[in-house]
């Protein structure tokens, strides 16, 4: 690594990326090799070593404090101090004040540093992550995926950050699976395979294909495999749903063999919406008709009795039970079925797993491995066969591909189109603009709380959808009717 | 504002979102803040009906002989705070007050028997701050062991015989200490346990504020993962933590001992579950990671001002405790319906 | 009676049998039960082996470990143990005043098989069961200071009888707040059934010898002395100069009261430097506790803070315990018999049945205290 | 990949050798060391007789223990057991008996207080639940309610005098075992098959590892948490009413300190306090090894003090072997 670098680190899934920046910043012990910063022999023992050595981190998996505010998660560990006597004691108003400005040299206005993270959204959730490791003043900033949660227009000032940070001279390493990223940001990338490093190149000296060759060992030809399905009858359809704050007067459908994209900026209420419809939020009015019919959801349960599926954007905290072997998940949601008067059906609940882990390619050692133990991205593959053992009519999935590699996110589309063409009714939410291009059959924008926009496929291009995202909330109908008043 | 306040306010930086008015009264409804309401209408209620209850005899009354409850509390407090749990609190100061009055007996100094019980404490504290973070046993199952073990062992050594005859100048917590008369305020001496429990709750709610290792403390009860992540030593904060509550525990010790002419050399029944009630009530969360000293020292305080209101106000006796636990929950409940509302108006 | 519970008094509904008053005396000490004695109606152990004037093994097992007043008693059975020097006395119980515990601890004994349990019962009843039990396995049962279902064991050594220790405490107090004085009662638990009996007692024998007295209220404070202090506390603040004495039921009770009391600064002499306020605000504090715990306030620091403290000596009732179930053993004190020797202590009478009684209460004053030591 | 599975598979030694490491083995190995050496202690303990009579006094720490595994492995704790086991035996005292002022019969009064504690579990359920009160803080506080309840309407005052019928749960034998051990065995065989078994148990390890994660797999995790505490109010109305007919009467402060012992037994079952893991079997081994020490350390001439100092040592101690191994076994997989 030289300074003003940036540095890409590629692999797929549970190549081994995440672990390799774990040992550099003093997390897990090497069990053998050297480490030479400025090319001094060093040896981290813990992460608060790797700090003092000028190297900070942004983590897979946020690791923030939920009952902490902004200011707070930012200087944990290293907050500003004020000599008061004999003693140094935390400058509270300090702290305040730079949280602040790295905020804003983010540029990052609208997130108010005393408020509890635990009341954050998952995209500033990881705003607040990126501005605790650029707290540091670091030399090394190693960033392991931190696109994964963020829009379009997030990604875009992050890169003006590393952009500028470079110019400062600070060496940075990326993590990321999006490959466009790569070739936008990076002088250098490395790329690694089951733990075994692959080789090194100039960006400038590679194509995609060729990266992809090195990461998977074979070439992928198309990234959205999108199949040509005829679109049937409305399956789900939604009519006025309320659920403030943030779904207000929602009205579309989804028809059978169809995907329908959802679009939008970080915290304009996909999330929620996808919520309320799977009743784990429900709704506050509005009607959600399944197959012509009105249905009550008043809980996941409801929703799942019709046929609705939902695969959560969180998959640590929402997706999976991280604790429980890969068998207990992949059956979680569909234990009902696979009972004998109440009693699990192990051998049945085995095959299950067992054909989870062949469909989508997990790499696990057995349907016995516990979920924690695997990589973010099998992870991501273990919620998906999840809510595909439950047969849906209606798949609602929120960032499906979050932190997946290209070859398992070639996998997972290819399992959405196929899923699509046998008749399921799909509605994606994503941030990766790309993916809602390439795989929706219609796109939907949501802003605030509203959709704002519908394209057809052919329609939905870049900057129509942007455009439609970002445009400033000025219609005279901004203003919320008194319809939450109904019923 | 926060769970995370202390008494000391926050620099008044104009929030973004928020106006000042909301942020006021926030403020205003912090736990803390809703203790103290809670204790001085009590207080008025109580009053009204018996005067007595309000004077100053009374009152004093009240904090001297719960002082040391309230001081156990700080220490509990910050336990609870970085997520662990010791129930085995009330056999610990059963076991050095015992150890205080031993010493006083045999003809050791004074002193030496108010202050070995502290660190004998904080070495018991080390004792299950090892054990938890580096042996890696949760603090209830090594507490819970722990709790027998010195229930047992106490009247396995003591067989218990209580301890009469103690030097006239041992009893600390009968002390009046003329503290404020030389700030020339016309202050009535203030009784020790009272002066000891005050010093000792602002020192632990200005350490908790201000010191790194205080919001380390709060950073390992929020998300340990996180903290380690940060180059926060998870398991010096646990030992830490452990011994600070030792330390308190001995103090409490002390108060409880020095308090009677005589000491009984058993363990306090269910004091444990005060002391972690005071915790809990004063907002601490057992979840870790949010609640202040000062709070644990006001439900301490609130707790023994609503018995002794209950004697007051002619409740049966036979009710007392079905009121006590009805209050209880309800101040819970009350924390609960504030914190959903905040939360509410955080999202609207 | 319904008037005493809207006071929560802590009494149980017992029928009670209060003595004469202290102006009938003279006619009164010669109880009139002595003259019907009733039937034995205690329980035998079935099978027992013949062990007359052989070694013998016998469990203690008193309410709970870890309070001065069951020190005494142990120390009363060992004293009696080396003087016979063929018996063995051990002393086990839970380390709280917990019947479900106490249970657990006889069924140990029992299979363990001792020759005799002596026992002071949490419960009367509750522990009746197992008691049965080891009588069926031919274990001899002596009970002390709590008794049981009188079937469920052979004798109980009775240290007072209740109306006696009833009329002692309220002669006491009535001595030293006069017979129109008010005063309130620091109990142990309500549930407590010798507590509940002495207050019946002592309410009976209010009402009929000195109906003018006050009574205020009872608190509870369960086996622990700083809760006993924070609750005599409470009394004197809400009753102010109203209250004029006050009633410590247990041994942790009194000892904690006089405390209350003294740091209040109102006890009646003014041995206590200055401290002591006027005749009219002072405190009485009379109750049932062990000399050295009363000490301080009889003749030490606080002299005159209290003036009579109400008991047998537990020494003695632990010893007598010894004795009785020694004398069952070798088949010198059976069913019908109406006295019992009991070494140093001579022959001790037969009431009610199957109780042998101790004596009168000792009064413990500031002449004889010092002369004491348990 | 998948030569490891493999090897898995076919390596029986492995196998083996996963199975004896396994938390209830361990378990087991510990209560066999302690039947060993109390053997040695006392020739009285290893006996029919002493065992069946142990079984008696261990059932009702054992039957609010059972329900208390499943809340700890949601991650819950109910320390209010002991305070609802003394509301229930009170109401069953108080609605029976021929002087006061309802005089019921029995079965109807035993029904009722079942039914009450049942409910008391529920209320705990709800607040827990519905307002989002932590267990801890919760029961806490029901602790003292419960309590104060059993105080306020027994007025101190105790039931006695049962017909003799009512005693044969609590001191009769059926096939020569004590009626009440028939009672433990069912309730243990019930409570180990739906922990382990059933979609309810499987759901309830998933509450104790990832509520969220649960919930947004559809399980209704609000109403099998109500019925757990149900079941724990429920369970512990069981135990009033063998406890009040094994000592024939009913007292305001019966079971109080029974929710450490349940909890005892239930962590040195090997079940995490954390909640996620732990398991019926545990429990079982945790409640019958305290109660084992118990008597075994009496039989031996250890007295209460020093017992219940063995016992605290003890729990500290397996649960550190324990640890330790399953981080072993863990590191080596
Ligand atoms: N806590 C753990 N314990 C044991 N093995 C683990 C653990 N975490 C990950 N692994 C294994 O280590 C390997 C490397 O995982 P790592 O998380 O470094 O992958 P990655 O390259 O970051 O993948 P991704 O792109 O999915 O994040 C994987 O095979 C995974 O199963
Ligand atoms: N501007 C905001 N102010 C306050 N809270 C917000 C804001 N935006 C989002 N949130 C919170 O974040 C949560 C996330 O919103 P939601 O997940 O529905 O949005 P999203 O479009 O899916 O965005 P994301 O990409 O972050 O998931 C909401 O429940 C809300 O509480
Ligand atoms: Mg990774
Ligand atoms: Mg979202």
């Amino acid at each position: 690594m030289v300074p003003g670098e940036v540095h890409a680190l590629l692999g797929e899934n549970g190549a081994g990326k995440s672990t390799l920046i774990k040992i550099i910043s003093g997390v897990y012990k090497p069990d053998g090799g050297e480490m030479r910063l400025d090319g001094k022999l060093v040896a981290f023992s813990n992460p608060r070593e790797a700090q003092a050595g000028g190297i900070a981190t942004i983590y897979q998996e946020l690791s923030l404090y939920p009952e902490l505010t902004v200011a707070e998660n930012i200087f944990m560990g290293h907050a500003p101090r004020r000599q008061v006597g004999p003693v140094k004691v935390v400058n509270w108003s300090e702290m305040t004040v730079r949280a602040k400005e790295i905020l804003a040299s983010l540029n990052i206005h609208d997130l108010d540093v005393r408020r509890k993270v635990g009341s954050l959204s998952v995209g500033n959730r990881q705003r607040v992550e990126i501005a605790k490791a650029l707290s540091i003043n670091a030399r090394i900033l190693i960033m392991d995926e931190p696109t994964a949660a963020l829009t379009e227009a997030d990604v875009i000032r992050l890169f003006e950050i590393v952009r500028l940070l470079r110019q400062r001279g600070v060496a940075i390493i990326y993590i990321s699976h999006r490959l466009g990223e790569v070739f936008e940001l990076a002088d250098r990338v490395t790329v690694l395979r089951d733990g075994q490093y692959v080789g090194t190149n100039e960006v400038k000296d590679v194509t995609p294909d060729h990266l992809i060759s090195m990461m998977v060992g074979r070439t992928i030809d198309n990234l959205f495999p999108k199949l040509d399905t005829t679109v049937g009858a409305p399956v789900l359809e939604v009519r006025n749903l309320w659920n403030k704050p943030l779904c207000r007067d929602v009205s579309f459908q989804v028809r059978a063999g169809e995907i329908v994209g959802l679009a939008g900026l970080v915290g304009s209420g996909r999330s929620e919406l996808a919520q309320t419809i799977f009743g784990f939020t429900p709704a506050q009015s509005g009607e959600i008709i399944l197959n012509g019919q009105t249905i009550r959801v008043r809980n996941p349960g409801d929703a799942m009795k019709h046929g609705i599926a939902y695969v959560p954007e969180d998959r640590g905290t929402q997706g999976l039970i991280r604790e429980m072997r890969i068998r207990e998940n992949v059956s979680l949601a569909v234990l009902k079925t696979l009972t004998r008067t109440g009693f699990i059906n192990s051998p049945a609940e085995r095959d299950l797993a067992a054909h989870a882990i062949e469909q989508l390619g997990i790499r696990a050692y057995s349907p016995e491995q516990l979920v924690s133990k695997l990589s973010g991205g099998n992870q991501q593959k273990v919620v998906v066969s999840k809510w595909l053992a439950s047969k849906p009519k209606v798949l609602i999935m929120d960032e499906p591909t979050r932190g997946v590699d290209v070859g398992a996110k070639a996998e997972i589309h290819r399992l959405i189109s196929e899923l699509a063409s046998q008749g399921l009714a799909i509605l994606m939410i994503s941030s990766e603009l790309p993916e809602v291009l390439g795989m929706s059959d219609r796109v939907l924008v949501m802003r605030e709380g509203r959709i704002v926009a519908e394209f057809a496929r052919k329609d939905a291009t870049q900057e129509n959808v942007v455009s439609a995202m970002m445009r400033e909330a000025s219609e005279p109908n901004g203003v919320p009717t008194p319809q939450g008043v109904l019923q | 504002m926060t769970a995370t306040a202390s008494p000391v306010t926050r620099p008044p930086v104009q929030a973004r979102s928020g106006g000042f008015l909301s942020r006021a009264l926030s403020f205003l409804f912090t736990q803390e803040v809703i203790l103290f309401l809670v204790l001085v209408v009590l207080i008025v209620l109580v009053g009204s009906a018996n005067p007595r209850y309000v004077a100053e005899r009374n009152f004093i009354n009240i904090l001297n002989g719960n002082a040391y409850i309230a001081v156990a509390a700080i220490g509990m407090s910050m336990v609870i705070i970085s997520r662990n749990i010791d129930i085995s609190i009330g056999s610990l100061i059963g076991v050095l007050g015992t150890l205080s009055g031993t010493i006083a007996i045999n003809g050791y100094p004074i002193w030496a028997s108010w202050l070995v019980p502290i660190v004998a404490g904080a070495l018991v504290g080390a004792v299950i701050g090892f054990l938890v973070a580096y042996l890696r046993i949760p603090a209830i199952v090594v507490t819970l062991g722990l709790l027998s073990i010195l229930k047992g062992g106490l009247i396995t050594i003591t067989g218990g015989a209580w301890i009469t005859d103690l030097p006239s100048d041992y009893f600390l917590a009968q002390m009046k200490s003329p503290a404020f008369s030389f700030l020339g305020l016309n202050v009535p001496e203030i009784p020790s346990p009272i002066l000891l429990m005050i010093i000792l709750t602002i020192l632990a709610a200005i350490w908790m504020r201000y010191s790194t290792t205080g919001r380390a403390i709060y950073a390992v009860g929020g998300n340990a993962e996180a903290a380690r992540l940060s180059g926060i030593s998870e398991k010096r904060i646990i030992m830490t933590v452990f011994i600070i509550n030792g330390i308190t525990a001995g103090i409490a010790a002390v108060l409880w001992a020095t308090q009677l002419s005589i000491i009984q050399s058993t363990v306090p029944a269910g004091l444990e579950l005060q002391i972690i009630t005071s915790a809990v009530v004063g907002g601490v969360s057992i979840l870790g990671g949010i609640g202040t000293t000062v709070g644990a020292m006001l439900a301490a305080i609130l707790l023994s001002a609503i018995n002794s209101a209950l004697v007051f106000i002619n409740i049966s006796p036979y009710w007392f405790r079905a009121v006590v636990g009805v209050l209880i929950l309800v101040t819970v409940l009350a924390d609960r319906l504030r914190r959903q509302r905040n939360r509410a108006s955080e999202r609207g | 009676p319904t008037a005493a519970q809207d006071r929560w008094d802590g009494a149980d509904d017992l029928p009670v049998n209060p003595l004469e008053c202290p102006a009938a005396e003279g006619a009164g000490e010669a109880s009139p039960a002595e003259m019907s004695m009733p039937e034995y109606d205690g329980g035998q152990p079935t099978d027992a082996p013949d062990l007359a004037g052989q070694p013998i093994v016998l469990v203690d097992v008193p309410k709970l470990v870890g309070i001065g007043y069951f020190a005494a008693t142990t120390l009363g059975q060992q004293q009696a143990a080396e003087e016979l020097g063929n018996v063995t006395v051990t002393t086990d119980a839970p380390t709280e005043a917990n019947i479900d515990d106490q249970i657990a601890v006889i069924d140990n004994y029992i299979t363990q098989g001792v020759n005799g349990i002596l026992f002071a019962a949490n419960d009367p009843v509750a522990i009746a069961p197992v008691l049965t039990r080891a009588l069926e396995s031919g274990i001899h049962v002596v009970g002390y200071d709590a008794n049981s279902e009188p079937a469920a064991r052979e004798w109980f050594v009775n240290q007072a009888e209740f109306n006696g220790i009833a009329k002692a405490m309220i002669d006491s107090m009535v001595a030293e707040i006069g017979a129109d004085g008010s005063f309130a009662i620091v109990t142990s638990t309500f549930t407590t059934p010798n507590q509940a009996r002495w207050i019946a007692e002592m309410q009976a024998y209010q009402g009929k010898c000195y109906p003018e007295l006050t009574w205020l209220e009872t608190v509870e404070a369960q086996e622990d002395n700083v809760l006993s202090f924070n609750q005599a506390t409470t009394l004197i603040n809400k009753y102010g100069p109203d209250l004029d004495g006050i009633f410590g039921m247990t041994s942790v009770a009194t000892p904690a009261a006089a405390d209350a009391v003294a740091q209040a600064g109102l006890c009646a002499v003014d041995a206590v430097a200055g401290a002591a306020g006027s005749a009219e605000d002072a405190v009485a504090v009379v109750g049932l506790a062990t000399p050295n715990a009363m000490k301080p306030y009889v003749t030490g620091d606080f002299a005159g803070c209290v003036k009579s403290v109400v008991l047998w000596n537990p020494i003695d009732l632990g010893y007598a315990a010894v004795y009785v179930l020694r004398a069952v053993v070798d088949g010198e004190f059976a069913p019908g018999d109406t006295s019992v020797m009991a070494g140093r202590l001579g022959e001790l009478q037969v009431v009610n049945g199957s109780e042998v009684l101790l004596g009168p209460p000792f009064i413990y004053t500031a002449e004889n205290i010092d002369g004491f030591d348990f | 990949m998948t030569t490891i599975r493999q090897m898995d598979e076919q390596n029986p030694g492995a196998k083996f050798r996963r199975f004896l490491l396994r938390q209830e083995i361990i378990l087991f190995i510990i209560l066999t060391i302690a039947i060993i050496l109390l053997t040695l202690g006392s020739d009285k303990f290893l006996t029919v007789d002493n065992l069946l009579n142990q079984g008696r006094l261990l059932t009702e720490i054992a039957l609010v223990a059972l329900p208390m595994t499943f809340i700890i492995v949601t991650g819950g704790i109910d320390l209010s057991v002991g305070s609802i086991m003394g509301l229930c035996a009170i109401l069953l005292g108080y609605m029976w008996n021929p002087s006061g002022p309802f005089q019921w019969p029995l079965e109807l009064a035993v029904i009722f207080s079942l039914v009450v504690g049942t409910l008391c579990g529920v209320i705990n359920g709800l607040i827990i639940v519905r307002i989002g009160v932590p267990p801890l803080i919760t029961t806490l506080a029901t602790l003292a309610l419960y309590r104060g309840l059993a105080e306020g309407i027994s007025q101190a005052r105790s039931v006695r005098n049962y017909p003799e019928s009512f005693y044969v749960l609590g001191q009769g034998t059926f096939l020569g075992v004590p009626t009440q051990l028939w009672v433990v065995l069912i309730f243990v065989l019930i409570t180990a098959i739906v922990l382990s078994r059933t979609v309810f148990g499987r759901s309830l390890y998933a509450i104790g590892n990832n509520e969220l994660g649960a919930r947004f797999s559809g399980i209704p995790v609000g109403v099998y948490k109500i019925i757990i505490y149900g079941f724990s109010g429920f369970m512990s109305g069981m135990a009033a009413w063998i406890f009040v007919s094994r000592v024939t009467t009913t007292r305001s402060d019966m079971g109080s300190g029974l929710e450490l012992d349940a909890i005892a037994a239930v962590v040195l079952g090997g079940t995490s306090i954390f909640g996620g893991s732990g398991s019926i079997i545990g429990t079982v081994i945790g409640f019958v090894l305290i109660q084992l020490l118990k008597n075994g350390l009496a039989l031996a001439g250890v007295t209460t003090d020093g017992t219940i100092v063995v016992i605290g040592t003890v729990l500290i101690f397996a649960i550190l072997i324990n640890n330790y191994i399953q981080r072993r076994v863990s590191a080596g997989k």
